[in-house]
C-alpha cells in the first residue's frame, strides 16, 4: 500500500481539528504585520488517521522485532510507563506553575537524580540535558568552567579512537581539539599512551566503558589517576551503561562527570530519533558548575533553585525532557537494585552467547569476553565480495533490523551486535542462525545479499543523489 | 520479571555454550579494584500496581490546564490537542523505533520527518528545516552559532525581549565559543529597540523574537533590513508558534534563520519538555545547519523514498568538524507537531489563531475597562503585560486556592517591572473563565 | 514476517504480569475440587506485545483504508470516543455500585434512550441488547409477549427474502416460521404481497428499511397498515439506520419495535467482530414489555427500576454494552442534529455516486436511485469465467476491503457496496477507477482475478477442508 | 466537520455525475408521508473539548474500583490489567476491523481468535470453545437451548445459586421456547442440592455453576454423574474465571458444556459490560455451538492460516434453521482475554488465583475472628457470605462516606438472607484495605 505526501491529499475547507466556537468577538489582526496563513493541506481526520497509520506499517520498531543496534540499547520499553508519562497531572502541567502546585514533579526529579548517584556513586545530577550528546556537552562545560575558575585556559581533549563522534564535537564546542588515544591490540586503552599523551594544556579525558568496542577498560584507574595528577578531569560517557549496573560505580573508579542516556539504559521509547534524556552525574569537585535550576528539597518543600554563582547556566529553557524522566524513574522503580543488576548480568550473557556461537563464521575483532556488545567484521565475506552493508541489509529480509555498522570505525567493516536483555534465547538463537545463513548464502549466492532488502517498502536508496541534490522540503 | 525473559535453564544453556559457570564469570575483565564497593540502594521494586499508585499520587499535587485555568504561557502554551494525535503518535513502529539509520525499513519515520520539515517550511516562509532541535533556546543558541562560523564575527546582539530562558543559555553556550553577546534593550512600547541595533557593531547576527517576551508583534522586517546593511545574520525567533496563523512570516520579512520553540503544535507541556526546537532557513544556510536533515531520493527501482541526508555536517561523519554535536533530536515531537499541523490544516491553523487572538483581546479590553493598566499599546498575540494593582499578590493566592494562576510575574525578569504580569490567554480558555479573572482581579 | 502460535512460543517460568507480592498468609486450596492450574504458555511482557503487535499487521481495519462492507457500514471510529470510553469512572465502575455512585452513567444512558428516541420518533428505549441480533430478539420477543399477553400464540412472520439471516433466525427463537415476501422489480415489496400473506395467525413483519439492497421500501405505510390491521406488529431492522437520520423517522412510519445497531450507525469500532450494541426502541403498545431494569429519573436521581410486570425480563447480566453506549452517546454529541442528518446525506451521496460511476461496467441489480449502499452482481463478468468471490479478493491486491459479496439472496452473485460517508471523493474515485481496472483485467487477464489475493499474508484458504476436518484449536 | 470530507465543491462534482442538483433529490424515493415530520431535536454539536469536559464531569460522579475499595464481585471483578493489553488492543487493525469475513486480510483476528479458543479449552479442560458470546447469562441461556435442541426434551434444571441475573436471562429466553425452568435449591452449607436434583425427571439439562453465587465451589462431578444418569446435559457455569487458576475444571468433572462469565480476564468492568461471555463444550456438542468458531487450515501455497468455520450453523447461512441468531460476538474483549492469559501464563495464573484465595480467607478468618458469622462453611474462592450485625446499614454509609463499599445486599436476590452480605476480594485489595473494614465493621 502506498500513501502519498500530505500535501497530495485533501482538499481545501476540510479540517481534521474540531475548532471550537468562538464565544467572544470577533477582532481583526491587521496592517504591516499581517500574513495570510501558512499553506497546508486541509485534511479531515480520517485522512490524517489513514496517512500516519499506513506510514507506521513502514517502520520497523523493537515491538516489531530484535533491534540489535550496538551502542543504542534498544530494551523493549514497558507499555506502563507510558501511562505514568501520560498523566494528566504531568503531561498537561505548566513548567512555571508556583512551586507549591508542582510537587510531584519536583520530588519525582529529586528522587531520580537520587538514583542516579546511587547507580554511580557521583554526588550531584542534573536531568536538564535534552540528549546524550546535550549531556556531553554540558560536562564539557562544566570542565571548561572548571578549568576557567582557576585560571587556566586548556586547548585539548583526550579521545579514544573508539569514541562516539558526539564526543569529539561535544569538545570542540568549547574550543577543544581532540587528541586521539588509541586502542592497544586487546581493544582498550593503554596506560602509557595516556601518559604519554596527557599534559597540562589538555584539560582531560572523554572514556566511554565499556567502550564501543564492548569492552572494559581495564586500566581506567590508572588512566584516570595519570589525568588527575596532570590536573585534568575525566569525562564518562555513559552510552553503555546498560552492561554495569550494580557492577561498577563510575564515581568510584575516578571519573568526575559523566552524562546518562536515560531511553537507552532506563528503556524509554526512541521515538524514531528522539527525544532522548542525557542528565548529568558530577563528583563535589564539579558540583558547583552544575547547570541551573536545581531540584532541591527545603523543609519537606522541593523547589527549583537558581542561586549558584559558579553554575555554566541554564541548558535548556526549562528543566530537561521531564516526560523521559517519568518513564526512566518508573522503570528503575519497577526493576530495583536487583532488577538493574540482573539486566546489565542478561545483556552481557547475551552478547557473550552471540560471540561464542557467531565467531567461526564472522571475523571477530577483538577475542575476548565482551560486554553488552560484540563486534565482528565482514573481513571473511570480503573475500566473496560482499560487505557489511550487504549482510545488515539482506537481514532485513529475515525480519531483523540491522545491527550498526561500520562504527567503531577502528574495526574496518563493523558490524556491532547489542542484544539488550530483553531479548528472548529463541528470538537470540533465530538471529544467530539467520546471521549464519547469511554467511553461508555469502558463499552460494552472493546476489541474494547484492540485492537486499527485497521484502521492504522500498529497496535500496540513492543516497549519493540525495545528498548531492538535496530535495529537503516538498 | 516481565521485562527479563530468561529462565534458569536458558541461562543455564547459555552459559555452557560460552563455557563459563556463572554469569558473574563474564565480569571478570573488570577488575576487582573497579567493583561496587556497595550495593546500589534503590526502592524494593515495585508492581505495577503498585508503580501506578505511586505515579497517580505525585501527579495528583500538580496543577494540571485540565484542572485550572492557567494564564501562563511564556514559552510553554496550553493548546488542544486532538485525541487522534497521541492515539497515532503511540504507535509502536514509530514510538519505539530509532534514528532511521535503516531507511529501508524507516520510511514511516522518514516521510513523517520530511513532511514535518515541508510545513515548517511552509509555517515559517523558509527554503529548509531541520528535523528537530531539542527546543527553542538550543535552537537559538546552535542559530547564532551558525552566524558565528558563517560570518567569522565573535559578537552577536539578542533582543532583551527574547525569552528570558533563552537569552541564559544563548550566554552558556557562547561563553566557552569565546562570542560576545550584546543585549538590545526594548523600547516603551514594548518592542525591541531598532535604533540600539542600529548603533551596534561586527555583529555576526542578531536575533529578535517575533511575538516578543511580552507578546508585542514585532517589525522583524526593519532589524532585518539593520543587520543586512551591517552583514550580519538576521535570526529570527518565537515561542508561541501558532501566531504564525495571522502573523507574516519571517521569510517574508527578510529574516536568514528562525529558531522557535514548536511546544504550541500539539505537543503536552509535559512540565516543560520534550518539546521541539524547529531550525529553519534560506538555502543560504543549509549546510550549516546543525542535526538532521531528511532527504527524497528514489530506491533501485526508481521509486520514491527518503533518507537521512547531507550528514557531511554531522557529528558522527565529521567528528570534531561537525557542525554541531547534536545526534538525538526532538524526532518524535516532530512527528507529534506534523500530525497536529496536518489535522488543523491551513485553514484551522489561520482560524485558530484568529480565536487566541480574539479572547486575549477580549480579556485585554476587559481588563483594561476594568481600570487595570495595560502597560504597551503595541498588537499583540496571546499575551500581553499588565500591571495589577497593589496588593493583588493576595487575589493572587486567593484565585490560586480558586484553582486560578492569574499569570507570571514579571519582576523576577525585568526588576524594572515590579506589579507587572505577563497574562496568557488561548483558545482553551472560555469567555467564563475570562470574566472570571476580571472580575476575581477587580474586586 | 511470520509469528508462530502463542504456545510454540515462551518457557515455563516467564510471566508478562506483575504479580503482586502477598501481603497476607498463604492459605491451600486443598482437596477433591483442586486442580493444577491451566496448561498455558508461559510467556515475557516483550513476547506478549511482539506477538499481537505481529498479529495486528496482518488485519484489515477502517484505520487501513476503505472498507465498504455492504450493511455493515465500515464508518470511521473518532478516536476521541476512545479516550472518554476509557474514563477511568466508566472503565473502572462496578455495575452494582449504589445507585448514588453512579450517577453519571445512569444520565448517560437516560440521555442516550432519549437521543434515540429522537432520532426515530419512538416512546421508550432500552439499551440493554449486546448486539444488533440480540436487540431483533429482544424485539420478536417483546411482540411475542405482547401476542400472549393477549391470549393469542400466533405461529408465523413475514419476512423479506431481502433480509438478512439474523431476522429468520430471531424469529425461530421464538418458535415464528418465517413466511418470504418478495421482492418485485422494482426491489422492494408489494403491498399486494403483504395483503396477501398477512393473517391473523402472523405475528408481524420484520423490515429492513432501506432494505438490503439500498432501496427504500416505499410502500412501507401501507404494508404496516396491513399487518396492523390484522393485529400484527412491525418490527423494523435499524442495520441500515445510516441512510435516513433526520429524513424519516421510523416511530412515524407504522414501526412499532426496531433495534439499532450502535457500533454501526454511531461509529463505534467494530472490534473485528464486536462488542456491539443493539438498543431497541418501541411505541407505547410496547413499552410495558421492555426488558428490565429500565433507567428513569426520578427526581433529579437517575434510578435502575425493575418493577415492570409485563417486561420480557432479562436480556443481559447487566445493563448491556455500556463502553459502546459511552461511544454512541460522544458520537451523537459531537454531530449534533444537522450532523447526523449530513451523514446520512453524504452516504446517500456517495452511494449514488458510485453506482453512477460503475453502473457501465457491472451489472446492476436494480437501476434506480439508492440510499446509503448499491448492489452490483457478476452477471457481466460471468461470460469470462470470473466471479463476484475473484473481484472481491483482487480488490485485496488493490489495497480495498472487498464489499459484502453473495448477500442479498436475491441477486444472484450481488455485490453490495456501502462507502458510508466517512470516505473522502478522492478515495471513492480510486475505489470506482480500481474496479473498472479489475473488471478490464477480468476481460483480459482473467488469471490475475483468479489468483487473487497475492499480496496478504496468506493467499485464499481451503475452507471446505476447514469445515470437513473441523480443527479449532491447537 | 472532521468527520465529514466532503466540501461543497466535491458534494458539487458528485451531483453533476449522478445528474440531480442536491442531495436531498436523492432521497425521493421517500414519499412524502414518510419524511420526518419534526427535526430531531438533539443538543448542538460539541467540539472534541466540551465533549471532553462533559464526559469527565459524568465519570467523575463514579465510584470507581481505582478510588474507592469495591468489596463487590457478583458477577464483575475488580483485576488488575496490565497496560500492555488495553495498548495492544488498541490498534486499530484489530480495533477497526469487522468480523473476519475476508481471511486473507483478517489472519490477525482469526489467529487471535484461534488462540483465544485454544487458552479457553485449557482453561476450562473441554474440546472446543466458541469464539465468544455477550456474556455469561446469554452464553449459559444458548447453552441450555443446545440441549434442549439435543435431548428434545422441554424442561431444564438450573441451580438456584446460579447468579440470579443469569436465571433472570434464562427466564427470558426459555419462555417463548415452551421450555419450563426448574430451579434446584441450596444446601445449609451453600451448595446446590444434588438430592433434589436426583428427584427431578426428563431434564434436558441441569446448569450448576462454580464458585457458585455465594463463592462456594461445587462438586460438579455428583451433578454430572445425576444427570448422565437421567441422559441429561451437564452444563456448569461460573462468574470468576480466575477460580479455574486453582478449582479442578470442569472438563475434568464431567461437564459436557461450559458457559461462564469471562470478564475476570483482563476485562474493564465497565458498568457491566461489554464482558465476554465463554462458551466450551465436548466434541459431542460442537456442532450444535451457537455463535462462530474460527478453525485452522492451509491456502493455496499449503501455507498455514485460519478462517470462520462450521458455517453451517449459522444464520447467515442457515437462517431460521440456525443454531442461534448471533452475529456480532464479543470479539475484541476476547483477544483482550487472550492477551491477559498469555501476559499471566499458566504459571502466572494459578499464582494470581492463589493470591485471590489468601486475601480472600485473610478476610473471612478476620472477620471471623471479630465476630462476624460466616454463613457457610464450605470452601470459596474469592467471594463469600456473612451476616453482619443488626444496624449495619448506618456503617454501610460511613463506609460509602470512606470511599468504600461494603460487599453487596443479599436480602434483594435471597429473601431469606437478610442482613447478609455478599463480600468480594481480589488481588486489588490490601492487607490494609482487609484491615480497615473488619475494623470499620466491628466498630
Amino acid at each position: 500500500l502506498n500513501e502519498p505526501l500530505l500535501w497530495e491529499k485533501g482538499k481545501k475547507g476540510r479540517c481534521g481539528f474540531s475548532l471550537p466556537e468562538c464565544d467572544v468577538d470577533e477582532v481583526s489582526f491587521e496592517g504591516d504585520l499581517a500574513g495570510d496563513g501558512p499553506d497546508f493541506p486541509d485534511l479531515s481526520e480520517v485522512e490524517v488517521v489513514r496517512h500516519y497509520t499506513r506510514l507506521s506499517t513502514w517502520n520497523f520498531g523493537v515491538d516489531t522485532g530484535m533491534y540489535p543496534l550496538g551502542s543504542c540499547t534498544m530494551k523493549y520499553n514497558p507499555k506502563v510507563n507510558e501511562r505514568q508519562a501520560s498523566l494528566t497531572g504531568f503531561a498537561d502541567a505548566h513548567p512555571l506553575l508556583p512551586e507549591v502546585r508542582t510537587q510531584g514533579a519536583l520530588k519525582l526529579m529529586y528522587d531520580l537524580e537520587h538514583f542516579l548517584k546511587e547507580l554511580t556513586g557521583m554526588d550531584a545530577v542534573t536531568l536538564q540535558p535534552a540528549a546524550g550528546a546535550h549531556g556531553e556537552l554540558t560536562g564539557i562545560l562544566m570542565i571548561y568552567a572548571y578549568h576557567k575558575k582557576k585560571g587556566q585556559i586548556r586547548t585539548k581533549m583526550l579521545v579514544p579512537d573508539t569514541a562516539h563522534g558526539t564526543n569529539p564535537a561535544s569538545g570542540a564546542l568549547c574550543g577543544y581539539t581532540p587528541v586521539a588515544v588509541p586502542v592497544n591490540g586487546e581493544g582498550i586503552m593503554r596506560v602509557e599512551d595516556v601518559r604519554e599523551l596527557m599534559d597540562e594544556d589538555t584539560a582531560g579525558i572523554m572514556v566511554t566503558n565499556p567502550n564501543t568496542l564492548g569492552l572494559f577498560e581495564e586500566n581506567i584507574r590508572e588512566i584516570c589517576e595519570i589525568v588527575h595528577d596532570k590536573g585534568g578531569l575525566v569525562y564518562g560517557d555513559g552510552a553503555n551503561l546498560n552492561a554495569i549496573m550494580g557492577y561498577v560505580k563510575m564515581g568510584e573508579i575516578g571519573v568526575d562527570v559523566m552524562h546518562f542516556n536515560l531511553h537507552k539504559t532506563f528503556s524509554t521509547p526512541h521515538g524514531g530519533g528522539g527525544p532522548g534524556s542525557g542528565p548529568v552525574a558530577v563528583n563535589k569537585t564539579l558540583e558547583p558548575f552544575l547547570p541551573v535550576p536545581r531540584v532541591e528539597k527545603i523543609q519537606d518543600t522541593y523547589r527549583l533553585v537558581t542561586d549558584y554563582p559558579d553554575s555554566i547556566g541554564r541548558m535548556m529553557t526549562f528543566y530537561g525532557h521531564f516526560g523521559v524522566m517519568v518513564r526512566a524513574y518508573s522503570y528503575i522503580l519497577s526493576m530495583g537494585a536487583e532488577g538493574l543488576k540482573e539486566a546489565s548480568a542478561h545483556a552481557v550473557l547475551n552478547a557473550n552467547y552471540i560471540k561464542e556461537r557467531l565467531k567461526d563464521t564472522f571475523h571477530l575483532a577483538f577475542d575476548k569476553t565482551c560486554m553488552h556488545e560484540c563486534v565482528f567484521s565482514d573481513a571473511r565475506q570480503e573475500e566473496d565480495g560482499v560487505t557489511t552493508l550487504d549482510i545488515a541489509k539482506r537481514l532485513i529480509d529475515y525480519g531483523f533490523h540491522p545491527p550498526t555498522i561500520y562504527f567503531p570505525l577502528v574495526v574496518h567493516g563493523a558490524l556491532m551486535i547489542e542484544p539488550t536483555e530483553t531479548e528472548t534465547k529463541e528470538d537470540i538463537d533465530n538471529f544467530i542462525d539467520t546471521l549464519k545463513a547469511i554467511a553461508k548464502e555469502a558463499k552460494e549466492s552472493p546476489e541474494l545479499l547484492k540485492n537486499a532488502p527485497t521484502r521492504s517498502k522500498v529497496r535500496r536508496l540513492d543516497e549519493t543523489a540525495a545528498a548531492r541534490k538535496p530535495c529537503l522540503c516538498g | 520479571m516481565r521485562y527479563l525473559p530468561h529462565t534458569p535453564e536458558d541461562i543455564h544453556e547459555m552459559l555452557k555454550v560460552i563455557g563459563v559457570d556463572t554469569v558473574d564469570d563474564l565480569f571478570h575483565t573488570i577488575p576487582d579494584a573497579c567493583r561496587n564497593s556497595t550495593p546500589m540502594d534503590l526502592p524494593p521494586a515495585m508492581s505495577e500496581w503498585d508503580l501506578n499508585a505511586h505515579m497517580d499520587s505525585l501527579a495528583a499535587t500538580m496543577a494540571s490546564s485540565n484542572e485550572y485555568r492557567v494564564f501562563i504561557g511564556a514559552g510553554s502554551y496550553n493548546h488542544h490537542i486532538p485525541s487522534s494525535v497521541p492515539y497515532l503518535l503511540s504507535r509502536s513502529e514509530f514510538a519505539t523505533a530509532y534514528t532511521p539509520y535503516q531507511p529501508e525499513i524507516s520510511q514511516g519515520t522518514l516521510q513523517g520527518i520530511y513532511e514535518f520539515q515541508t510545513l515548517v517550511t511552509r509555517l515559517l516562509g523558509m527554503d529548509v528545516a531541520t528535523a528537530s532541535h531539542y527546543d527553542g533556546a538550543t535552537g537559538l543558541s546552535e542559530a547564532l552559532l551558525m552566524a558565528v562560523k558563517k560570518t567569522k564575527r565573535k559578537k552577536v546582539a539578542v533582543s532583551v525581549l527574547c525569552h528570558p530562558f533563552h537569552r541564559e543559555v544563548i550566554r552558556t553556550y557562547m561563553d566557552p565559543a569565546g562570542v560576545e553577546v550584546v543585549e538590545v534593550p526594548y523600547t516603551p512600547e514594548g518592542r525591541t529597540d531598532l535604533k540600539a541595533l542600529e548603533a551596534m557593531d561586527d555583529l555576526a547576527a542578531v536575533a529578535v523574537q517575533s511575538p516578543n517576551f511580552f507578546g508585542v508583534v514585532e517589525d522583524l522586517k526593519g532589524f532585518s533590513d539593520t543587520i543586512h546593511a551591517k552583514k550580519g545574520v538576521m535570526i529570527g525567533s518565537f515561542t508561541e508558534a501558532i501566531a504564525w496563523g495571522l502573523m507574516k512570516n519571517p521569510g517574508r520579512q527578510g529574516v536568514d534563520i528562525v529558531a522557535g520553540d514548536g511546544q504550541s503544535l500539539g505537543i503536552p507541556k509535559a512540565f516543560g519538555g520534550p518539546g521541539l526546537g524547529l531550525l529553519a532557513s534560506t538555502k543560504a544556510h543549509m549546510r550549516q545547519l546543525p542535526g538532521r536533515l531528511v532527504g527524497a531520493t528514489t530506491d533501485l527501482d526508481g521509486k520514491r523514498g527518503f533518507v537521512l541526508t547531507l550528514a557531511a555536517r554531522e557529528q558522527h561523519i565529521r567528528r570534531e568538524k561537525a557542525t554541531s554535536n547534536i545526534c538525538s533530536n526532538n524526532g518524535l515531537c516532530a512527528l507529534n507537531a506534523a500530525m497536529y499541523m496536518a489535522s488543523l490544516g491551513g485553514s484551522g491553523f489561520r482560524r485558530l489563531a484568529q480565536i487566541n487572538h480574539n479572547k486575549a483581546e477580549y480579556l485585554k479590553k476587559a481588563l483594561a475597562g476594568a481600570g487595570v493598566e495595560i502597560t504597551f499599546a503595541s498588537p499583540t498575540f496571546n499575551e500581553f503585560v499588565v500591571k495589577f494593582p497593589k496588593g493583588f499578590e493576595a487575589t493572587y493566592e486567593r484565585l490560586l486556592a480558586k484553582m486560578v494562576v492569574a499569570g507570571l510575574p514579571l519582576e523576577r525578569f525585568y526588576p524594572e517591572l515590579q506589579g507587572h504580569y505577563l497574562l496568557c490567554v488561548t483558545e482553551t480558555l472560555s469567555k467564563t473563565d475570562l470574566d472570571q479573572l476580571v472580575k476575581e482581579v477587580t474586586a
